[in-house]
Formats: structure tokens, C-alpha cells, sequence
């Protein structure tokens, strides 16, 4: 005989609860609290079917005097019974404060119109130009589909869109991982091709065109002419186009390799094709005097209309006998920019119990592009392409931080990164006059917080 | 009055693992299970199919102990800890071997993790299968009835 | 009445046990603690107050509160607060299991021997004692019994889980030291041990006397229903002592033994048997519940 | 150039293939690979977040996986 088949938790925990004369509601701490049958805290199991993994993150990124990114993330994944996943991904990217424009400073003050084409902003003698009115909110979403396509073949599909203000990009990739060699070697091919609208406020600026304020003796000088030079500037941006667009292809090839039961190494072969306008909208060039290398104005940066990338990335992580685990990177890369680039990353992952502490350490350096030049002395004859960018010029980069976090827990795990930033741009080597006596590309310091928490459902 | 006989142990003494139902490999013997049919599973805690053979195991066990099927698991975990307490939490009472060295491993050859193994009456392996997904359970199942029935 | 074991304290690792034999059952208190005058008193306290719950509600003593109330069938007889509640309880599992627990079953005892042999008891037997099952046939308002003459109340059910729990409330009075109670396999804990450790409990739910099961318990209660060893076969069918308050017959394709996790060890216990009753749908209805089980069959 | 690296990417792909039969572990050896950092994959917010962050500061991006699609980043 059958009993009927309902709840009766709740009516059976009141009956107890008048039987043993405790009180309603949540039962008092100690005595009946929680029937809890669990094993010791271990590492948060790898979720099952019928699951979902959350990965929530915010990160402060936050540089002296220029930019500061506050970027939340949160992923929620789904697991399906038969090794699928569904993943969706929302970063919010909010960015205020000051970026370079591009420009050199000057023994004097320098103004300068706003990448808007509204307004005018003032830089002191001897500063590098900043553009002050530099804040965007980015949010990209994006979404994966994984799933076993054979005994040892699986793919994973996606899609993602990314919307600024003046910016919008609509992509898919999908890769590909075939196993073999008893699952200690795996071949990964991966496909990406993205499509790119930019349509900055006040429109494309004209390549190589002069900006309409060129640089004032002082700076009230320059406010006053403000109000007088609006409409030629109109007049100027009319023949611009209101936005541009480009495509960017990716293709990847990798292999994974077991070495043995604590190491694995992986070597990735990517290639990248990006087509269409790569110029950055907002950033200028400075035309400075020959002799006394006094800025004469800027002009608007062009760069080629396409670019190939190619790198190689090595990798390989080896856990040691106490259980930390050493990571080891390095990418080489090169494009037809003339750019290569070299960077090694090291993380060394301290396991103490259920808490772990990881430092980390990276090393960047790149040679300029063919068309860097910091500025361009007035009256020779204007390049094709041209950049002052600094992040197209040579550079090295550090990066040391350290992250803390706990493992173990009933509530998910979570943990905190702290990390130091500082990018080193090369000084130009041939300043003329005045200029000679300034820093034109001065170094970047950032501090960056990053706060993770994962937990399932 | 219910005659159940509770135990308690604990953790760091050796009599709490003397009580436990996880034998050592060495105990193993294909041989005791002659006349039966023995479904034979190779998991380790740190597989994370493992965690949902493990109450599909439970019920084909419960549903066919009539008819002669012993579900016998063998796990590969190089830690004696580590398996017991993934049995603790799956609340599992199929038979439960240890082979931290992987000698029964290396014997059948495992070609994946899980590995199961369908051995029929006479000793004989009839069917072998790696992994484990919601997919594979009608193949398992009916693997398992064919050698009951035969 | 058998002679009891004289009550003494042992260590157990770093434990310190008193050990203690009530209903019928080997009984014992685990105390998390390195004061054995602490433990002793702990230890005293817990038993005490499962020979108390013994002597009232045993249906063995002719001085129980049972056996006067039994004296009384067919009058009406007042109860104390304590004895209210516990038929309060019985009442609601009742209408929980929609009769198939009844607080008056116990007289099919009269028919039903569970000890492995094929004495299967006469239909008309069965039938005879189902006259004197009933709660329904129980005037009971709270306060007040009327029990009609020839029925009986058996606490077997839920007497030695309401024992455990009440023990418990008395241990932590006495201590603040973590404490496990186990009566004879439906056990009670104040907590985690020392160091936020889990008690870990073998379960032997096969009855070889040998742990088949290791079950971890951080807090709450856990209680077993059921037993291998007890049943009766005949004519190759097995016939297990969970009996059908409705029919007075063995549930069908009962498990063999249920244990089950839950706050209390009588909200535990209570879940455990009302599985049993379930038969062949113990481990959906418990899935149902969702508390943590391990089932036998 | 390119050429010549090409052709060595070729040749190191093809001497991992042919030299990868002998490395590995067998499928019951993978406790310590099984660990969740021992993943290449492992915290993929996190790479998320660094590659985003270095893709605005730096000419160089991509290479350790594929993240795939655009961002207009500055």
C-alpha cells in the first residue's frame, strides 16, 4: 500500500517542534539547527548537470592622473547533462579621467579641441596633453554553447556584442578540440571573425588633416579665439564621414600536451587579420618646429588600413611536489606594422590549505610600428601613415601583484588581487630645441583591485 | 526495538578506517564473483563523471541484486582519504575497493575515466565502456540485462 | 527486568564515553571534553533522563504511565503535559502517513514474531487484533483519553528518538562541551567537535555488526528505521517486520533499513519509518523531503 | 622571415605530435591534472579582465586562447 506522495517536511518539523517545546521559526543555534551531514570543506566540486556556475568579478583599474576603469563581470554558466554548456557573459567596462592624446608638450601653454569637436581644453607648459573628457561606458555581452561532438572531438560556439557609446562590434568564434593519445594531446582550431562601427561624436576626423586649434602662446589667447574659430571647425567637419567600420578575422591553432602527471605545456600559433579603418579617432600628432621644436599644430593620426598579427604563445604549468603550482607563459608576436613583442608571465601559486597566495609577475616589451613618430618636424613632407600613440612606440611594461584567496567553503570560494602596473614608453631620441628639455612620453603607473567570487546553484 | 549497531569513529584513529568498507586491491578477486554478474566501475574523486556514476550505480545495484549483479567499484584515488570521503558523500554501499598504485588499472587497461566493465558469470569481460553521460545509460543498462539474461 | 550493566566512563581516542544500557538497547554518550568529572556528570545527566522516559512510557513495567492508562481503558483518563504532546505527535504522523502509523499498533506484536523463521501468523489472526488498531477509534482531545477497552498505546515508534533529543537538551545544560547521544543507532549531537571536526558515525545498516556506511555529522540528529535481520521468509517471500497499522500486514517491498539526517532525531526517526511505510517508494519520498538518506534494500 | 618561421612552427607542431606518443599519463593518472589549477582554462573572468586590460594599453593582444570578438577599447 502506497502512501500519498506530498511534502509533509514542514508539518512533520512543527510536530517536532511542539513535541520538544522549542520555539517556531529558525531553530535556535545549536541544539536542532541545521541537519547537517557534510564532509570536511574541500575545494568546490566541479559542477554537475542541472548546475550552474556563477563567476562574479569587479576590477578597479585606476592610473595616476589619467584613466579610471571600474569593470563588474559576471558569467553564469549552465551544465547540461551530456557534457553541454551554456555560458553568458556581461562586462560592464565604466571609464573616466584623462588619456593621452598624442601630442607633445610645449614650453608654453598648449589648447586644444576636444576629440568631440565641442570645447577646447588647456594643457600647462611642460605637461603631456591629456584629454580630460575621456569617459565611456562599455558593455559586452557575450555567450557560449559547448557540447562533445564525437568520442574525443568537442566544440564550443559563440557570440558576443560590445556597445560604447560611439562603438559597437557583433562577433562569433567557434572552436574546435580534438583529443587523443589517451586524452594527453589535444589539438584545439579555433575561428573568430568580428565586425566593427565606430561613430565618435563629431564624426571621423580627415587623416593627416590639421586640428582646428593649433597651439596658442597663452592660454588666454586661445579661450578668446574660441568663440571665432567654432564655425570654420563646423565647416571642417563636414566633410568627414559620420562613422567607419572595420573586420577583424582570427584563427588559432594549438596543441596541449601532457607531459607527465603534474605537467602540461600548451603552444598556441594564432593569426590575426584586421581590416578596414584601425585609426584611433581621437589622437593626434604634433608638427613642431625644427630648430626650436615648438609645437606648430597637429594633425590627426592615420594608420594602415590593414594589419596581420601572428604570435606564438607557450605555456606551461607544472604542479610541484608540495602541490603549488608554477605557471610560465610567453608570447612572442610580430605584425606587418612592423611591431614585435615580447611578453613572459610568471604566477606561482602558494597553496596554504584551504587559502592560497599567488604572486605574479610580467614582463612586456615592443618595438615601435614603422609609422610611430612621437611628432613630425614641420615643413617636410607629410607620411602616409603616422601615429604618435605612445602604445604604438617602443615600450616595456611590469606588472607584479599578488593575489590571496580561499578555496574552501560552503558559500563558494572567492579571493582578491592586488596589482602594480608601469609602463615605460622609450623617450624619442632626436628632440629638437625646447622639446629636447621634455618628457614626451613619460611613464604610466596603474594600481588595479580585483575582487572574484564564484559559487553555484 | 531496533537492533541497529552504530559505531562511532574517529577520524585520526585507524580502527575508523578498519570499519570502513573500502578493501585494499590487493583483497580483489575477479574470481569471488564467479556465478554473478559483476559490473565493474574505476572512478576517483577528483573525476567529475564519477560524481554522477555513482547514484546511477546505487539503483542498478538495488534493481537487479536479485538477479545476480554485483556492482563492484574500484577507486584509483592515490589518497585513501580522498576516496573515502566521496563515498561518505555519496552515501554509497557498493562494494569498494582501493588501487592507489593502479595495478587493477593497468590490467584492464582503463581508457578513460570512469571505465566500467560488464563481466559475465563465467569471468569473462562482454562489455567495456569509458566515461559516463546521461546518454550512455540505456547502452550500460542494456549491456548489464544482456549478461544477467544469458 | 534484566539486570542493567553498571554505567561507566571509558576513553575513546580523545573522547570520553559513558556508556549506559535503556530500552533494551546499548546506550551511549560521547563527550568532546578532557574533564572526566564533566563527562561523569554529562554522562549521569543523559541517562537519567532516558530511564526516566523508560520507566513512564515503557509498555514492559506494570508502573509506567502506559500500564495505568491501559488499567483505565474504557474511562476517560487525563495525561500530563509531557504525555500530551508525545500523543499530539503520534496524532499528526498519523494523519501524515494517512493512518498507516498508529501510536495503537503495537498489539499485532501478539501475531507477529520477526525472527528470521517462516512463522507467518493466520489471516484470521490478523484480523482479530486489527479490531483493537485505530487511532481514529481514540477519543483524544488534548488533554484527555479515552481508550476503548482491549487497545493499547505503544510509543515504540517514536519514544527512544524523543528520549535522544530530550537527553540532549539536558547534556547541554550541564556542559558546553561538544556532545554526541546514541541510543542503540538514533543519535543526537550539540554540534560539531572540538576544532569545528565532523562526529563520524558508522552506520551498520546490514546488520554484520560491521560499518557499511560512514556518515559525517556536523549538527542535527540522525535516526535509523528498519532492520536486515528482522523479517520473517516463507515460500521465498520476505515478509519485514514494517507493519501496516491499516491492514496489520508487512508493508511490500519495504527497504530493508532507512537512515536519514534531519534536525532533530525525532523529526529523523519520524522520516526514516514513514519511508519504510512507503515500500518499494521509500527513496522517492524521501528525494522528496530532501534530506539527506541512505537506504537498504 | 615569415617564411622561415612558419616552417619552424611546422616542424616544432610535427615533432610534438610524433614525440607526444611517448609523454602523457594514463587516465587513472590524472589526480593532479584534474585539480582545477592545473586547468589552462582555469579562471577564465580573470584572463578575461587582464587580457582586456593589456589590449587597451599595449599594441599587442590575443595568442594565450580565444576569447574572440572586438572590443573598442582605448
Amino acid at each position: 500500500m502506497q502512501l500519498k506522495q506530498r511534502r509533509i517536511g514542514k508539518r512533520l518539523r512543527k510536530a517536532s517542534q511542539r513535541l520538544l517545546e522549542q520555539k517556531r521559526g529558525p531553530a535556535p543555534t545549536g541544539t536542532l539547527a541545521i541537519a547537517g551531514v557534510m564532509a570536511a570543506p574541500a575545494a568546490m566540486a566541479a559542477a554537475q548537470p542541472g548546475e550552474w556556475e556563477l563567476n562574479s568579478a569587479i576590477l578597479i583599474y585606476s592610473e595616476t592622473d589619467r584613466v579610471t576603469a571600474i569593470e563588474p563581470v559576471f558569467q553564469a554558466s549552465r551544465y547540461f547533462d551530456n557534457d553541454r554548456i551554456f555560458s553568458a557573459k556581461l562586462v560592464v567596462d565604466a571609464l573616466t579621467g584623462a588619456s593621452a592624446s598624442g601630442a607633445v608638450p610645449a614650453q608654453t601653454f598648449q589648447t586644444f579641441s576636444r576629440p568631440s569637436g565641442r570645447g577646447a581644453y588647456t594643457v600647462g607648459p611642460g605637461d603631456v596633453p591629456l584629454d580630460d573628457t575621456f569617459h565611456d561606458t562599455r558593455v559586452a555581452l557575450s555567450s557560449t554553447w559547448s557540447q562533445p561532438l564525437g568520442t574525443n572531438l568537442s566544440g564550443s560556439f559563440g557570440l558576443n556584442v560590445s556597445k560604447e557609446y560611439d562603438y559597437l562590434s557583433i562577433g562569433g568564434s567557434s572552436v574546435l578540440n580534438w583529443d587523443f593519445n589517451k586524452k594527453n594531446t589535444t589539438l584545439t582550431l579555433g575561428l573568430g571573425y568580428a565586425q566593427d562601427q565606430i561613430s565618435p561624436e563629431g564624426d571621423i576626423p580627415t587623416a593627416l588633416a590639421y586640428q582646428s586649434y593649433a597651439s596658442g602662446s597663452d592660454a588666454e589667447q586661445s579661450q578668446s579665439n574660441y568663440a571665432a574659430q567654432e564655425g570654420s571647425d563646423n565647416a571642417e567637419r563636414a566633410l568627414r564621414d559620420g562613422s567607419d567600420s572595420k573586420a577583424v578575422a582570427d584563427v588559432l591553432v594549438g596543441l596541449t600536451q601532457v607531459i607527465d602527471r603534474r605537467s602540461l605545456v600548451q603552444l598556441n600559433y594564432s593569426l590575426s587579420l584586421s581590416d578596414g579603418y584601425l585609426t584611433d579617432p581621437f589622437k593626434v600628432v604634433s608638427v613642431v618646429d625644427a630648430s626650436d621644436g615648438t609645437p606648430q599644430g597637429q594633425i590627426y593620426e592615420h594608420r594602415p588600413d590593414s594589419r596581420l598579427k601572428q604570435s606564438l604563445f607557450v605555456r606551461g604549468k607544472r604542479a610541484l611536489e608540495n602541490d603549488d603550482v608554477v605557471d610560465l607563459s610567453y608570447r612572442y608576436l610580430f605584425d606587418d606594422w612592423g611591431l614585435r613583442s615580447h611578453t613572459v608571465d610568471v604566477r606561482y601559486r602558494w597553496g596554504l590549505g584551504e587559502w592560497f597566495v599567488q604572486p605574479h609577475v610580467r614582463y612586456y616589451q615592443q618595438s615601435a610600428t614603422d609609422f610611430y613618430q612621437a611628432f613630425l618636424i614641420d615643413g617636410q613632407p607629410l607620411p602616409e601613415d603616422v601615429s604618435a600613440d605612445y602604445r604604438l612606440g617602443d615600450m616595456q611594461a611590469f606588472t607584479a601583484g599578488v593575489e590571496v584567496g580561499r578555496s574552501a567553503g560552503a558559500w563558494g570560494q572567492w579571493r582578491v588581487a592586488l596589482e602594480y602596473y608601469r609602463q615605460t614608453p622609450d623617450e624619442p631620441s632626436d628632440k629638437p630645441g625646447a622639446l629636447a628639455a621634455l618628457e614626451v612620453a613619460p611613464a604610466v603607473e596603474a594600481v588595479m583591485v580585483r575582487f572574484n567570487y564564484d559559487f553555484k546553484l | 526495538m531496533l537492533r541497529i549497531l552504530v559505531m562511532l569513529c574517529l577520524l585520526h584513529l585507524p580502527s575508523a578506517y578498519a570499519a570502513s568498507p573500502l578493501h585494499p586491491a590487493a583483497m580483489f578477486d575477479l574470481a569471488d564473483y564467479r556465478g554473478q554478474v559483476v559490473y565493474l566501475d574505476f572512478w576517483a574523486s577528483w573525476c567529475v563523471p564519477c560524481h554522477a556514476s555513482f547514484p546511477w550505480m546505487g539503483e542498478v545495484q538495488s534493481a537487479h541484486a536479485a538477479d545476480g549483479l554485483r556492482v563492484v567499484t574500484i577507486s584509483v584515488d592515490a589518497q585513501r582519504r580522498d576516496a573515502e570521503e566521496f563515498l561518505v558523500r555519496q552515501g554509497s554501499a557498493l562494494s569498494a575497493f582501493h588501487d592507489p598504485a593502479g595495478t587493477l588499472a593497468e590490467q584492464f587497461d582503463l581508457a578513460g575515466m570512469p571505465s566500467s566493465y560488464v563481466i559475465d558469470r563465467d569471468g569473462q569481460i562482454v562489455y567495456a565502456h569509458s566515461g559516463f553521460r546521461a546518454a550512455d545509460i540505456p547502452e550500460l543498462e542494456m549491456a548489464i540485462k544482456e549478461a544477467l539474461t544469458r | 527486568m534484566p539486570v542493567r550493566a553498571k554505567p561507566e566512563l571509558a576513553r575513546a581516542g580523545d573522547l570520553l564515553v559513558w556508556r549506559f544500557e535503556a530500552m533494551a538497547s546499548p546506550c551511549e554518550v560521547l563527550i568532546d571534553s578532557a574533564d572526566v568529572n564533566e563527562a561523569r556528570a554529562v554522562g549521569r545527566s543523559v541517562a537519567e533522563e532516558v530511564w526516566r522516559i523508560e520507566r513512564k512510557f515503557s509498555r514492559y513495567r506494570d508502573d509506567s504511565l502506559l500500564a495505568e492508562l491501559h488499567g483505565c481503558a474504557g474511562r476517560p483518563f487525563e495525561v500530563d503535559a509531557e504525555t500530551a504532546r508525545l500523543f499530539d505527535y503520534g496524532q499528526e504522523l498519523h494523519a501524515l502517513s494517512d493512518g498507516a502509523f498508529d501510536l495503537t499498533s503495537g498489539v499485532l506484536r501478539r501475531a507477529w514474531t520477526f525472527d528470521g523463521s517462516e512463522r507467518i501468523p493466520e489471516r484470521e489472526a490478523v484480523s482479530a487484533l486489527q479490531a483493537l488498531i485505530g487511532w481514529s477509534k481514540v477519543s483524544w482531545n488534548g488533554r484527555v483519553i479515552e481508550l476503548p477497552i482491549g487497545m493499547q498505546i505503544d510509543l515504540g515508534g517514536i519514544g527512544k528518538e524523543y528520549a535522544a533529543d530530550r537527553a540532549l537538551l539536558r547534556a547541554r545544560r550541564r556542559s558546553n562541551s561538544p556532545v554526541l547521544i546514541n541510543l542503540g543507532g538514533d543519535l543526537c549531537c550539540s554540534g560539531p567537535r572540538r576544532g569545528r571536526r565532523p562526529w563520524q558515525i558508522g552506520v551498520d545498516t546490514e546488520g554484520h555488526g560491521q560499518a557499511c556506511r560512514m556518515v559525517l555529522l556536523n549538527s542535527g540528529a540522525l535516526a535509523t528505521s528498519g532492520d536486515a535481520n528482522r523479517y520473517l521468509m516463507r515460500d521465498g517471500v520476505r515478509y519485514s517486520h514494517v507493519l501496516d497499522a491499516r491492514t496489520g500486514w508487512p508493508v511490500s517491498a519495504s527497504a530493508h533499513a532507512v537512515t536519514v539526517a534531519a534536525p532533530s532525531c525525532i523529526e529523523a526517526g519520524s522520516l526514516a519509518t514513514l519511508a519504510l511505510l512507503n515500500g518499494a517508494a521509500a527513496e522517492r519520498f524521501l528525494a522528496h523531503e530532501r534530506v539527506p538518506h541512505w537506504i537498504t534494500r | 622571415m615569415k617564411n622561415l618561421f612558419l616552417s619552424a612552427l611546422a616542424l616544432a607542431v610535427l615533432g610534438a605530435l610524433g614525440g607526444c606518443a611517448s609523454l602523457g599519463v594514463e587516465p587513472w593518472q590524472r589526480d593532479v591534472l584534474a585539480r582545477d589549477e592545473m586547468s589552462l582554462g582555469y579562471d577564465p573572468v580573470t584572463a578575461g579582465l587582464d587580457d582586456h586590460i593589456y589590449f587597451s594599453k599595449e599594441a599587442s593582444s590575443g595568442g594565450r586562447g580565444f576569447g574572440g570578438g572586438g572590443c573598442g577599447c582605448n
